[in-house]
């Protein structure tokens, strides 16, 4: 395992103490317990809007605080979902008098540990916005439900701009369920992650295979295949989300491909013709696109796919002034 | 039988145990955790274990009631995952079942174990049979509720949980981030209900003699 | 070799349409010869911004035309320079009357197209600025003499400002010629990378290497030795980059921690902790940050630090609003 | 001797015969670019030779400057990198010298070759030693100006690139990207002054007998 670390201890204290040295005019860094949050917050009469979840997803979501998006996040250790205090803290810090949103994505985990906090929040009104945007899991009462993945980071790009406009709590949390019920994502991967605590690669590919259906923690997928081309790629993730929803021709979408931390972008860039060929297949109109790497898998090669079928809410939300280390526009 | 009984020290010598055991097979679990999970658990439970007798230290709780929910408060707020809910509420509600209470027979603590194995799956929705720690905990909770003295039905919940957790092998998991693997968790040991049989021996060692 | 591509012949085609598709609405992608331009191109009175070089190092340079930045990149095969042609037609297509600078890293590759696009410019004034900021080279007559590198970004947005401001063609140049002067870098890779065409590694380090000065094509760099410490990694590149210019105390710097491709976030966020820390120490004001994947060698893991010495006009251009896929902010 | 000379038709055929190699060692030249460049050097040649058969299939060019200078063109555009550059001036420089000659003699063939050369150094500024194509180049074109007749001169200056080819091993880059390296290029063969080489011997195969 090489890594840019100091020990497998101190990584996530490092990297905010690296936010706080490269953002600390604009984020406030707490490390007992680990929270970013938004340098004016509480914001007064504005919903509070609280993500968290394991380190390793990055710019997810620590980068994602600030105007327009999160007013905090809480990172875990490397993919370990976060803790009730945690959570907590951050709430308390947003709370401008107008309840607080959750933001979490379904994994056991980050449910129980969320679901504890709310549970602590005494005082403060809590809402839930549960995202499980991911077609490769199997969605039945027999398993935990479906991973929540790309959809997390739209919908807390939306919602964010709902708050900033001082909608509901009400309102904002059904605004994020209607995103996340609208967006369905895939991803893939092309080689492993290593967490910093373990050492080891968190599976094993053989030179020529791919893995279709991965988690962001390196979850299994749906099955192995060997690497074909970029098209044949883009059609493996496409086709079971634009079955699943179902997305239908007229349809507006946002499409991300999104690079799961070690796909250089230009391999993004190629995936995103490829969506943009079979989106256009299927007469969808994409409106609105993002590509990059925003929410990862440490310096696992691959990439993940959501489609978002827009109304004009989200398109106005989505449009709105951001201003955050890992997202920022009109601002 | 001998003077060894659930009280304030010979809790915190469990709970001390228990923490070494986590140090110790940090490497197996996380294995384990890797096979069918994220890879995490061992770290977790370690990381965890230490953060409590950190706070057992610090804190000096008077009563075996009061030692498990440091404990409790400790894991909740350092490990994070699944492990770190679920083990928080096993433990504490353990120990309010336990509040100023000493000298703890088995009847009672038992019962301390019911109440903690319940809000386990109250938190976590997992039924035996779904591959998760709560394979280990239920018939190590059913042997102690059997049991006539502490020592003999510490013993047998130990056995209890060990076979509970080879029993998790072939299952399907169905609760947990290793439900994702549908029919290929099958074959691989669950990491939690490993760390649990783990606690169940801790308590053997520290608590039976 | 596993690769989100469809052939390597088609790999910088491919991501030029994956940019149409998602761009084409404020970047004109041209396939004969590989151009990406403004759209809005030529702008009057504005002095055009040409860069280019071989691909493989995204965002840079497609991923920075757009407003506030420049206005035409030419990109070349991977890890290859583009030739003159490109060029010329880049430079052609952004000569808004007030002549064309064209920005160009001290490659012998890139240095000779360039020279011979420029030979070919007639009609259009043209100034070039070669970066060559890479403390890693000696810089000697025997040598080609020091690589452009991490400066070369921060070189196209402050020229990409100062021409919205529709200074002269010669002051845009000279400005360009002191961010260089006042910029250096240093790289470090921990992992290689493997060109499409080629299909291998471009150099192999041991499991537990890494190699200190590094070139953005995977040029190897002063020395390899064992991995330590972020915090010695560090040291390991801000120590040269503070003797060569030097940086004294009181000196407000912009820092730049660049990835290399591969390298998660969360790392370069460790990384950004340390240098900010070493700055420090060493009495320099870090007054501005960029750190992230914006000069890139493919999937290569590792990372490079700049440091340029701001002077107030420097500043103002930095925080001058960009509009690109790249870099974005004020817009 | 033979029919064989300089004329349009031969230019076509020596060409035709460089594209081969470059297509035939496309591999070889990745390679050793990989041990001291960017590996590039392979691919950027077979790339611009493909590219300048299509454009002689195109435009049918009447005389041997002209092919030149078409292969030139079709080679700056498509190559890229150091060696675009340097192979575009090359030939361009020959095919300006060579402009509206049929039928070349050594004497012309070499003063054009001289030119090229020159125009190389010119655009490059290595010199013999510094370990590129200037260095398989240099002796060739020595060789062809001191020949009496064609054939045996182009066979002398095949030899004469070669050997400078193989000279380069030793040497330490002091320009192009091998330079980066210093002291470790020394101890592998210029990538340059390889595919420098096949140009000289692809003018064997076609121009001599
Ligand atoms: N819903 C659940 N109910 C009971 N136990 C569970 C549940 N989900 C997971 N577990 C237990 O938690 C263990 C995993 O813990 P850990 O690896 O620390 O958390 P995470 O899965 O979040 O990484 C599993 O092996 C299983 O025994
Ligand atoms: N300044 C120079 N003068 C002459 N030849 C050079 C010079 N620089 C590089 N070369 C030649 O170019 C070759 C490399 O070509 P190529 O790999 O295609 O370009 P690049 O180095 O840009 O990747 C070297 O092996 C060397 O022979
Ligand atoms: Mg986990
Ligand atoms: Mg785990
Ligand atoms: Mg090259
Ligand atoms: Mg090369």
């Amino acid at each position: 395992m090489k890594k840019l670390i100091n020990s497998p201890e101190e990584v996530v204290a490092d990297s905010l103490r690296g936010m706080q040295a490269a953002y600390g005019d604009r984020l406030r860094i707490t490390f007992d317990p680990y929270c970013v949050i938004r340098a004016d917050a509480p914001v007064k009469g504005k919903v509070g809007i609280v993500s968290g979840g394991g380190s390793g997803h990055e710019p997810m979501h620590g980068g994602f605080v600030g105007p327009g998006m999160l007013d905090a996040a809480c990172p875990g250790e490397v993919f370990t979902s976060p803790t009730p205090d945690q959570m907590l803290s951050a709430t308390k810090a947003v709370d401008g008098g107008a309840g607080v949103l959750h933001i979490v994505k379904n994994y056991t985990g980050d449910v129980m540990n969320f679901e504890m906090a709310a549970e602590m929040c005494e005082g403060t009104e809590v809402e839930t916005v549960l995202t499980n945007d991911d077609v490769a899991v199997e969605d039945s009462l027999y398993t935990a439900g479906r991973r929540g993945v790309g959809v997390t980071v739209l919908v807390e790009k939306i919602c964010g701009a709902a708050a900033e406009q001082r909608r509901s709590l009400k309102e904002v949390a059904e605004l994020g369920r209607r995103v996340n019920d609208r967006g369905r994502s895939m991803g893939m991967a092309l080689s492993p992650c290593t967490t910093p605590s373990s050492g080891n690669p968190s599976f094993e590919l053989a030179d020529d295979e791919v893995e279709i259906g991965i988690g962001i923690h390196g979850e299994p997928g749906r099955f192995r295949e060997k690497i074909g081309p970029a098209s044949q790629v883009a059609e493996r993730l496409m086709g079971p989300i634009l079955e699943d929803l179902p997305f239908s021709s007229g349809d507006r979408v946002l499409a991300f491909v999104n690079g799961m931390g070690g796909t250089p972008l230009i391999e993004l860039m190629v995936m995103y013709a490829e969506v943009a060929r079979i989106a256009a297949d299927h007469g969808l109109r994409i409106e609105r696109n993002l590509i990059g790497n925003y929410i990862t898998s440490l310096e696992m090669q691959g990439c993940s796919i959501t489609l978002l079928a827009l109304d004009d809410d989200m398109l106005a939300c989505w449009d709105a002034p951001v201003d955050t280390p890992g997202m920022r526009w009109g601002a | 039988m001998t003077a060894v009984a659930v009280n304030r020290d010979t809790t915190v010598d469990w709970m001390r145990r228990f923490a070494q055991e986590m140090a110790e097979h940090r490497q197996e679990l996380v294995e384990l955790d890797t096979a069918i999970g994220d890879g995490d658990h061992g770290t977790n439970m370690d990381r965890g274990m230490r953060k409590a007798m950190e706070k057992l230290a610090e804190s000096a709780p008077g009563d075996p009631g009061a030692v498990l929910k440091t404990v409790a408060m400790a894991l909740v707020s350092s490990v994070g995952g699944a492990a770190g809910p679920l083990y928080g509420t096993l433990l504490l509600q353990m120990g309010n079942a336990l509040a100023n209470r000493d000298e703890v027979d088995v009847v009672t603590f038992a019962a301390a174990w019911r109440r903690g194995l319940d809000g386990v799956v109250a938190r976590g929705k997992a039924q035996p049979g779904d591959k998760t720690m709560v394979d280990a905990l239920t018939p190590a909770v059913h042997a102690l509720e059997q049991a006539h003295d502490l020592d003999g039905g510490l013993v047998e919940a130990a056995q209890a949980a060990e076979q509970g957790m080879y029993a998790t092998t072939p299952l399907v998991a169905r609760r947990g981030r290793a439900s994702y693997l549908g029919e290929r968790s099958a074959g691989h040991q669950d990491p939690g209900a490993t760390s649990s049989y783990y606690l169940l021996r801790s308590a053997v060692a520290a608590l039976a003699d």
